[in-house]
């Protein structure tokens, strides 16, 4: 490594720069890893545009080799790496691998090219990538980048690079310069850093400095770790009210013990998929937008599927709640079933939208951009649900069926389409669930087994028929599993949250939000 | 407003209605006395469609209806006042009220009367109609009734667990909506003298038959507190 | 009838684990039907006996116990998990029944009655951890031992734990963690991951997570940026299978170890993906009539179906001791390219190793394998008291 | 201290204060004096009252049902109770029979049993029956196995196990059939019954409980005039050796019955004496019967 | 208007005044209950309930062994192996639905957590069993093999009494019974009902599968235990052992079952009724609900437990899926099926739905799911009283 940046360095101070050659391209492409990484190396201390772009193409594994030609190939068009003339493809040639080790030499060599780019963006990509390592043959580059470098914040961050590598100088002023400037980091990274330091330094006054530089990160990192730890709690608790909301309307207000709601998710991830498929055939230039139909895609898919099942069978369970256990759970497996007779036994599957991968980064926090947007996404669906029920008529009859059904069509209302569109709701509901769990988890037959017993314990420890209940229950449960889960593990931690729910069911038997009084019995 | 023609009524192998037939006209209380267990409620359910008759004919402003659904009835404007209460537990008094509206479109307001007429309503409006007490319950299951302004006022004892002076209010309501004239009242009452107070016509039910009927004038003569006494 | 064999196949179709085992029956009916075409076995063709064990441990002795004594079966193809197994496996063997099983397993076992021809642990997780220890595996100090709460993960790692110790690895630079069966929420455990690579020196995951969680895993490891160039991932459950349901595109240089991938070059490979290809369409199976895949336990139930066939024919008898005595030494052309051959004494195929980094359309670069078939060792060396284990299954019969 | 802890305070010493004083006018501190032994579960009625309450209270999210209530019941009494709807009857008896911890306030069986300390299973035990304002009945037993369940006898899991009727039990049972008019419908399904027949159910249930004291929430209630005058009577033959407490809306079942009324209004006694009294009482007019 | 009211309510008491005066009740109240018929004590079983019972049990003792043990294998009216296992599992399966029936049918509380005593009885049975396996393990040791290759040096404290055969038979019954008793006595205390119930009770037993699952906890992990050799010292792999074992199970089902008749037919049986139609009613009757659901309560999981003991030998394996939340609800699935509340419904119900599935998973392995859920519909949509519902009705309309 100290080496290529010798050699790189060169390369920058000088400044000259010569054309790939075919040999070289040949060299770089195939070999042992080591025989082509000292090649890469050669060909980058004479870097030209072509040499770029060739890194570039091996690093979009877009290379081929037959018959000792080097090939790039993009989009189906092969092209010449040394002249960039367009030239055929044999068809018998192999692609170029690259294994991890050379990736990550690929990437550094970039990194280093561009560090001196005109697009702002590829320069602060490649300080993000000098960033992972210290060497301090990277100095001088660091240096004559920092020192040319114009927007402050890639400046910043070079600054801190530059820091981490003085760090291990041996001039004591510039140690302590440099161990001051990396209290405000907040990568781990430079933790290690500091620790590593730390252990070698032998100068009290730097090892002050060390030493609350330490500190300063150790608390930013702290800070992250929590928030990190929070974002989880309430991700998994988001999780968890989407996978309930629409069972507290089937299960908690019209009373049917919906054994089959999970393979009402599992349709509406379902319905997802095939509208990812249909995207990628037909409109694959808006693939990035599947999920926009995708949402109302589900939510039809699930509800029509819901409609289609209370009229069929539920419809005849009313008042007979513990039978509608029974045929829903008839149902479940039969539609589990369906599934694998379309789709196959195996999972299918759901990419994230690009622009839902990826995180937002703060510091050392990194919040998947998937999660942030299905948060958005439950507590957008639970407001709209909340209204639905506690302002709009629907909502009122729909309450007022469930309490009392005979009655309630005695008022003049449609029991029975009401009925429909309430189990259509709650089914539409978790038909939305099952288009957000298709960009956290697996898609198959079994998605909806997965969640059920969740569902259920949320709806329940909130309170059945207590909307209020179940979010509450959701993100207590999402926190609290992953509180514990942070020092117990995964296994004991959910031990835990179980038994809790066992121990808590004892002080409110009615749940979180018990209807008290009278009104209860009745 | 009402004609029930010859209608039989079973539950499982037990013969309960038999050939019931009765007329309830605008403008008129028609009372329908009789014990326990005779099948009162009953011949009301069937009237609504919530038990289902074997033969006979429902009439209801000359159309029948003995093949609709409740709410079908309902919309054709029947109000009901079951027996036991029966309002939504778990809804508010305001909430109640407003299923009694569901046969009118979403923007009809509350009427204010009702609130005149039951003055505890307007102040536990928020308050689960569970939680109220029993005769705050019937009250609030009368004034549902009302709140769509049915052409057919169908009540079972609705004097059942209300105390003296509301029970004189509610007299005087249903006199004074069956005098507006545009409202035939249909009313079972134990309460003989409420009863007779009220009665325009009577009806008196005996082991699911309809053993006398008449004028209300002519209750007393007619005997009928023996008849029901019996 | 006397002019068919009957042959079990004992894979889940629903439940848990049909996600995995359905293309196993597939790839068994594919085999019998390529040998039915050209005419069978001894002259007899193979009639498949399929049932479905619905992923339920007795269940699956229970349909063993009618395949063997009502069925009359000469040999199963089955199971997928190690409980599974365990729970056939007495069955068995009080039936004198035969057991082809195809997938890589903690080892610790030998039936006289079962043929293992899926990997011991030496034959995928320890060529795996010695490649992430070498300089194009990254040269990894530190690993992470990461599974799903079961019997395999916990062995495997076991193991590995007491290799790592005989390489040098110190105690504090491993971490062991475990989840539940079907956990999917793995925001934590990378948080975990994530921190402890940042302390030290260059860190790797080993995952012995069961196939259900490995999506969940995956895509959070994708949306958290940790890359394969960063912290690497050894998986000994992912194949192509797994894959299928994964945006693999943030997940490119992750590895797997197998004794086989899909995307292996030779003509024997070719041939089988092709045959794959053309039975799966004309089945009309679902999911990969679209996308056909194959995998290592498909392999592996190939290589069975073949080598019991040969076997049979070598012994001119489906009588199961005859079978088994025929089987040792019982070689086959394997789509890995290689001759798998079946160990003469331990009931468990020579195999080659392969490590495959996950590239951006779900299969797999082969980036190093070994030069030949690996012997395997159902008794680690790594497992105290091991070295006095014979290398053979007791009361073999002596035909 | 927040001067609502300081309130609250002051409110306990008060209470407690009473107690200690009610202490000792109840027995005039002669407990041991007096050396009648205090038997576990046996109701001790020699200060001549049944059923004692004092500044019972309870609220209900703010809303005061009962408010500071006292009443007493003498052994063998008749008590009717009446007041307007939401007076605060039902919740009453909730309180006597266990279903509603009362906020603050007393309530003894006998001058020894502070019921507020028993579960609802153990006050019945001691003999208070009662009958619900909406007939409450087993609907998937017989009407003769409603009865059968309410018969006074050991009530205890083992006993129940071994439980045979013996022939006094038998009679005791028909007789209420009789009583209650149901003796050809031993074998129907409880949930079948009327209305009213599930009413005569629930008395005839309590009369086999033979309870010391029975509450009674609007026994007539959708009964007929002729139906009415025969519980009138039935209640007549029971005073005595029973005391009633029974809570009506039937005004001339009151009087049918009645020797001492007492008017709840609003959570508190209005009014008590006798029905003529009390009928004259303008505020009783105003607030309940009307004019 | 007003006038009209004004008189009426004096009118009314005056009526009253009248009523008593003018007409001395015309129907005195009876002093006595003379001439009521009141009914006799039901028999314990019918006349025809006895015929079948005896045949039951003939079939059980004496022609289930013969056909199996004596009669030669060519013979059509051989009873196969095959046939002896998979009735003997679904007995035990039986026992468990007639006991979710006593705690679900007869007292309304529904447990999705009954899988979890089957599997204690079971796993006690199962450590016993590990231990008579002595030495003849893959590792020769007389730790139990997982033991061993995990590394454990001494059985924890856990497994100290189940080499002694006195001691399971105890703690079938005991582990089942305490963690039923005192799961029950502090959720009845707190009055929890309902669906609450269900729903702890499937936490509970959810929560004990993932701990049974780790390795740590001592009980095999997830893959239980396997490969029993002996029982009392016998060969377990034996037809003779296995028809003994039949035969336990079939008198075991066939007590418990006249236990279960016994017990809801008397008076304690009602009160479980009564407490399920209205349960504050039965307070109010004198009646401690706490008492009457905890014994029954117990009761039905040491009668999963037992079923759990008679079953692993029986199978042949124990592992934690048996306290899969599913577990649990299909054993209320059989109950529905046959019909609540009657006994004899839900072991019909268990017979019926395992045997199909035993059945079609052969016959029609990829599509006896719709068929098993299609059942389940057709049996909640026209046989709302289960199986024994329509026999009823058959008997009736014969
Ligand atoms: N669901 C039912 N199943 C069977 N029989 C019933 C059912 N409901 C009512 N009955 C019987 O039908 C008869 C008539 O009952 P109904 O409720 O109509 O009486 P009613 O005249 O209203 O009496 P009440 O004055 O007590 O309210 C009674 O004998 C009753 O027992
Ligand atoms: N759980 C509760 N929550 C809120 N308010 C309640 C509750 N229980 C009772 N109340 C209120 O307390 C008051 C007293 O009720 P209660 O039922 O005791 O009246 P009552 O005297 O029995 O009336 P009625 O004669 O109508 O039966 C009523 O206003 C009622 O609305
Ligand atoms: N053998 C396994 N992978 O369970
Ligand atoms: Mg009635
Ligand atoms: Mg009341």
């Amino acid at each position: 490594m100290t080496y290529r940046f010798l050699l790189l360095l060169t390369l920058f101070l000088a400044g000259t720069a010569h054309a790939l050659t075919a040999d070289e391209a040949k060299a770089i492409a195939v070999g042992e890893s080591d025989d082509r990484i000292a090649a890469m190396n050669k060909a980058v201390a004479n870097a030209d545009d072509r040499t770029a772009a060739f890194l570039q193409a091996l690093v979009d594994d877009a290379v081929k080799t037959a018959a000792g030609q080097v090939y790039v190939v993009r989009d189906g068009k092969g092209s010449d790496p040394v002249t960039g003339a367009e030239v055929p493809v044999p068809p018998d040639a192999e692609d170029v691998i690259n294994n991890n080790r050379m990736r990550g030499e690929l990437d550094t060599a970039l990194a280093a090219l561009k560090l001196f780019s005109k697009d702002a963006k590829l320069r602060a990509a490649a300080v993000t990538e000098l960033q992972k390592d210290t060497d301090p043959s990277k100095l001088p580059l660091v240096e004559k980048a920092w020192a040319a470098e114009t927007d402050a914040d890639i400046k910043e961050r070079l600054g801190l690079v530059r820091a981490a590598v003085l760090l291990s100088g041996e001039d004591k002023g510039k140690r302590l310069e440099a161990a001051r400037l990396l209290a405000d980091s907040r990568s781990p990274a430079t933790r290690s850093l500091l620790l590593q330091r730390l252990k070698e330094e032998t100068d009290a006054e730097v090892q002050a400095a060390l030493q609350s530089s330490v500190r300063s990160v150790e608390a930013s990192l702290a800070w992250g770790e929590r928030a990190a730890a929070v974002f989880s709690g309430i991700s998994l608790g988001s999780i968890l009210l989407l996978v309930a909301l629409g069972l507290a309307i089937t299960y908690g207000l019209m009373g049917v013990i919906n054994m089959a709601h999970g393979e009402l998710m599992m349709i509406g991830a379902y319905a997802t998929y095939v509208v990812q498929g249909l995207f990628r055939k037909y409109l694959p230039g808006a693939f990035d937008w599947y999920l926009v139909a995708a949402v109302p895609a589900a939510f039809l898919a699930s509800a029509v599927m819901g409609a289609i099942l209370e009229r069929g069978v539920i419809r005849f369970l009313y008042g007979r709640p513990l039978e509608t256990l029974l045929a829903t759970w008839g149902i479940s497996l039969m539609l589990m079933q369906l599934v694998r007779s379309t789709f196959g036994a195996q999972n299918v599957g759901v990419e994230n939208p690009g622009w839902m991968s990826g995180g937002l980064v703060l510091g050392n926090l990194q919040l998947p951009w998937n999660r942030i947007v299905i948060i958005a996404f439950a507590f957008a669906v639970l407001a709209g649900m909340a209204l639905l029920i506690s302002r709009t008529r629907l909502g009122l009859f729909v309450r007022g069926v469930t309490q009392n059904r005979p009655i309630a069509s005695c008022m003049g209302v449609n029991t029975a389409r009401v009925d429909t569109y309430a189990f259509a709701l709650g089914s539409g509901i978790a038909g939305l669930a099952g288009c957000a769990l298709s960009q956290v988890g697996n898609v198959g037959p079994d998605l909806g087994q997965a969640y059920i017993v969740d569902a259920f314990m949320v709806v329940v420890l909130g309170g059945v028929g207590q909307l209020a209940g179940t979010v509450y229950a959701a993100l207590g449960l999402g926190v609290l599993n992953k509180f514990i889960e942070g020092w117990a593990g995964a296994v004991l931690a959910k031990i835990a949250v179980l038994v809790i729910i066992v121990v808590f069911i004892q002080k409110r038997p009615q749940g979180l939000f018990a209807v008290k009084g009278r009104s209860a019995e009745a | 407003m009402l004609t029930i023609h010859n209608i039989h009524q079973y539950y499982g192998g037990s013969h309960i209605l038999r050939d019931v037939s009765l007329e309830a006209k605008l403008g008129q209380v028609t009372v329908i006395l009789g014990r326990n267990g005779v099948g009162k409620t009953t011949l009301l359910k069937s009237l609504m469609g919530l038990v289902p008759i074997k033969s006979g004919t429902i009439l209801f402003d000359g159309k029948p209806i003995q093949g609709k659904t409740p709410y079908e009835r309902a919309r054709a404007g029947i109000g009901f006042v079951p027996q036991g209460r029966e309002i939504f537990a778990r809804l508010t008094v305001e909430e109640n009220l407003r299923m009694g509206l569901a046969t009118k479109p979403g923007s009809t307001a509350i009427p204010a009367e009702l609130y005149e007429l039951f003055p505890v309503l307007q102040q536990m409006l928020h308050r689960r109609g569970g939680d109220l007490s029993g005769g705050q319950q019937q009250q609030l299951a009368i004034a549902r009734a009302l709140a769509a302004r049915p052409k057919l006022l169908v009540l079972d004892e609705p004097t059942e667990g209300i105390q003296p002076s509301i029970i004189k209010e509610i007299g005087r309501v249903i006199r004074m909506l069956a005098d507006r004239g545009d409202m035939a009242i249909l009313l079972v009452e134990q309460y003989y003298d409420f009863a007779q107070e009220l009665a325009d016509t009577y009806a008196v039910m005996e082991r699911g038959e309809v053993v006398a009927q008449g004028r209300g004038k002519d209750m007393e003569a007619n005997g009928v507190r023996q008849l029901v006494a019996i | 009838a006397d002019d068919t064999i009957k042959v079990g196949i004992l894979h889940s179709l629903s439940g848990t684990m049909a996600i995995s085992e359905t293309v196993l029956k597939d790839t068994a009916l594919m085999a019998i039907e390529e040998i039915n075409a050209k005419g069978g076995v001894l002259g007899k063709k193979l009639e498949p006996v399929v049932v479905d064990p619905a992923s339920n441990w007795p269940l699956f002795a229970e349909k063993t116990k009618q395949l063997l004594t009502q069925d009359k079966v000469a040999v199963m193809f089955g199971c997928w998990t190690s409980v599974s197994r365990k729970s056939v496996l007495p069955v068995v063997e009080e039936l004198n029944g035969l057991l082809f099983y195809p997938v890589q397993y903690e080892g610790e076992e030998l039936s006289k009655n079962v043929f293992y021809t899926g990997a011991a642990p030496n034959q995928q997780a320890i060529p795996a951890v010695e490649y992430l220890m070498s300089k194009d595996g990254g040269g990894a100090k530190r690993f992470v031992l990461l599974g799903t709460d079961y019997v395999y993960p916990r062995t495997t790692n076991k193991i590995l734990r007491a290799f790592l110790k005989s390489k040098g690895v110190a105690e504090s630079d491993i971490m062991e963690e475990y989840t539940p069966f079907g956990h999917a929420d793995y925001q934590t455990i990378i948080a975990k991951v994530k921190k402890f690579s940042s302390e030290g020196k260059k860190t790797a995951v080993i995952s012995t997570i069961n196939g259900d969680s490995n999506v969940p895993f995956y895509k959070e490891l994708g949306n958290a940026g940790l890359k394969a160039k960063d912290v690497p991932v050894v998986a000994f459950s992912v194949g192509e299978e797994e894959l299928r349901g994964v945006d693999t595109k943030p997940l490119v240089g992750h590895l797997a170890a197998w004794n086989y991938f899909m995307s292996v070059k030779n003509p024997t490979n070719d041939e089988f993906t092709k045959k794959w290809a053309a039975y799966a369409k004309a089945k009309n199976i679902a999911g990969h009539k679209d996308k056909p895949l194959t995998n290592d336990p498909m392999e592996a139930t190939y290589i069975g179906v073949y080598m019991w066939k040969q076997a049979v024919e070598k012994a001119k008898s489906t009588d199961v001791d005859k079978v088994i005595a025929a089987m040792g030494g019982q070689t086959f052309k394997a789509p890995s390219g290689f001759t798998a051959k079946m160990d003469e004494k331990n009931h468990h195929l020579h195999k080659p190793v392969f490590i495959g980094e996950v590239k951006s359309d779900g299969q797999f670069n082969v980036v190093w394998k070994t030069p030949g078939p690996v012997k395997a060792k159902p008794w680690s060396p790594f497992i105290e008291g091991n070295d006095k284990k014979k290398d053979e299954p007791d009361g073999k019969s002596k035909l | 201290m927040t001067p609502d802890l300081m309130e609250e305070g002051a409110r306990r010493a008060s209470a407690y204060a009473r107690m200690a004083a009610k202490d000792r006018t109840e027995s005039g501190g002669r407990h041991a004096a007096t050396g009648r032994p205090v038997v576990p579960g046996e109701v001790d009625v020699a200060h001549g009252r049944i059923l004692y309450l004092e500044d019972v209270s309870v609220s209900f999210d703010g809303f005061r049902a009962i408010n500071k209530l006292s009443l007493d019941i003498a052994p063998g009494e008749l008590r009717c109770i009446i007041g307007p709807n939401g007076a605060g009857k039902t919740t009453m008896m909730d309180i006597i029979t266990g279903k509603t911890r009362p906020d603050a306030g007393t309530v003894f069986f006998g001058s020894t049993i502070d019921l507020l300390r028993y579960k609802e299973a153990e006050i019945a035990q001691m003999g208070i029956g009662r009958k619900f304002q909406k007939p409450t009945v087993f609907e998937q037993l017989t009407v003769y196995e409603n009865l059968e369940l309410a018969l006074k006898t050991d009530k205890g899991v083992r006993a129940s196990m071994f439980f045979q009727p013996d022939s006094a039990d038998s009679d005791r049972l028909a007789e209420v059939l009789r009583t209650i008019q149901l003796a050809d419908s031993v074998n129907r399904l409880a949930g079948t019954l009327s209305h009213g027949q599930k009413q005569w159910l629930e008395i005839g249930m309590l009369l086999m409980q033979d309870p010391k004291l029975l509450l009674l929430d609007e026994p007539v209630a959708g009964m007929t005039d002729e139906e009415t005058a025969r519980t009138a009577e039935l209640f007549l033959t029971l005073k005595g050796q029973h005391s009633l407490m029974v809570v009506e809306h039937d005004m001339s079942f009151i009087q049918a019955i009645s020797e001492k009324v007492t008017v709840l209004h609003e959570g508190s006694v209005l009014a008590e004496g006798t029905l003529e009294q009390v009928q004259n009482d303008e505020r009783v007019i105003e607030v309940y019967l009307g004019r | 208007m007003s006038a009209v009211f004004g008189s009426f309510s004096r009118s009314r008491e005056k009526a009253g005044d009248e009523g008593s005066a003018s007409h001395p009740h015309p129907n005195p109240l009876p002093q006595a209950g003379e001439g009521v018929v009141l009914p006799g004590r039901a028999p314990l079983l019918t006349r025809t309930g006895w015929t079948a019972f005896l045949l039951a049990l003939i079939a059980v003792c004496a022609l289930a062994p013969v056909l199996n043990l004596v009669v030669p294998e060519a013979s059509p009216f051989h009873l196969s192996d095959y046939a002896v296992a998979l009735v003997g599992k679904i007995m035990c399966y039986a026992i468990c639905a007639l006991a979710m029936d006593l705690i679900w049918g007869y007292t309304g509380i529904l447990s999705l957590g009954h899988g979890l005593f089957f599997a204690l009885g079971g796993y006690a049975m199962g450590m016993y069993l590990m231990r008579q396996i002595g030495r003849e393990g893959n590792y020769k040791s007389d730790l139990p093999d997982f033991m061993v290759f995990l590394d454990w040096k001494e059985l924890p404290w856990h497994w100290t009494f189940s080499d002694s055969f006195l001691a399971t038979c105890l703690f079938i019954v005991a582990v089942p019974g305490l963690v039923a008793f005192v799961f029950g006595y502090f959720a009845f205390r707190s009055r929890i009902k309902g669906v609450y119930f269900s729903i702890i009770t499937q936490a509970l037993t959810f929560a004990a599968m993932l701990l049974f699952f780790r390795n740590e906890t001592g009980f095999g992990g997830n893959n239980g235990f396997t490969d029993f050799k002996r029982i009392v010292g016998i060969a377990i792999a034996t037809p003779q052992t296995r028809m003994v074992l039949f035969v336990l199970t079939g008198l075991t089902l066939l007590g418990f079952f006249l236990f279960a008749r016994w017990l809801v037919r008397s008076k304690f049986g009602r009160v479980l009724q009564a407490i399920r139609d209205a349960e504050s009613r039965v307070m109010f009757s004198g009646y401690n609900p706490i008492g009457y659901k905890l014994a029954v309560w117990t009761l039905s999981a040491v009668m999963c437990g037992v079923a759990g003991a008679l079953y692993v030998p029986q199978v042949g394996i124990i592992n934690p899926g048996e306290m899969s939340p599913a577990n649990s609800i299909e054993i209320a699935v059989w109950a529905a099926v046959g019909g609540r509340a009657t006994l004899v419904g839900p072991i019909l119900g268990a017979f019926i739905v395992n045997g199909a599935k035993s059945w079609l998973t052969v016959a029609a392995p990829e599509f006896w799911l719709y068929f098993l859920g299609a059942l389940f519909i057709a049996v909640t949509l026209f046989l709302p009283n289960g199986v024994v519902g329509l026999l009823k009705k058959w008997g009736k309309s014969a």
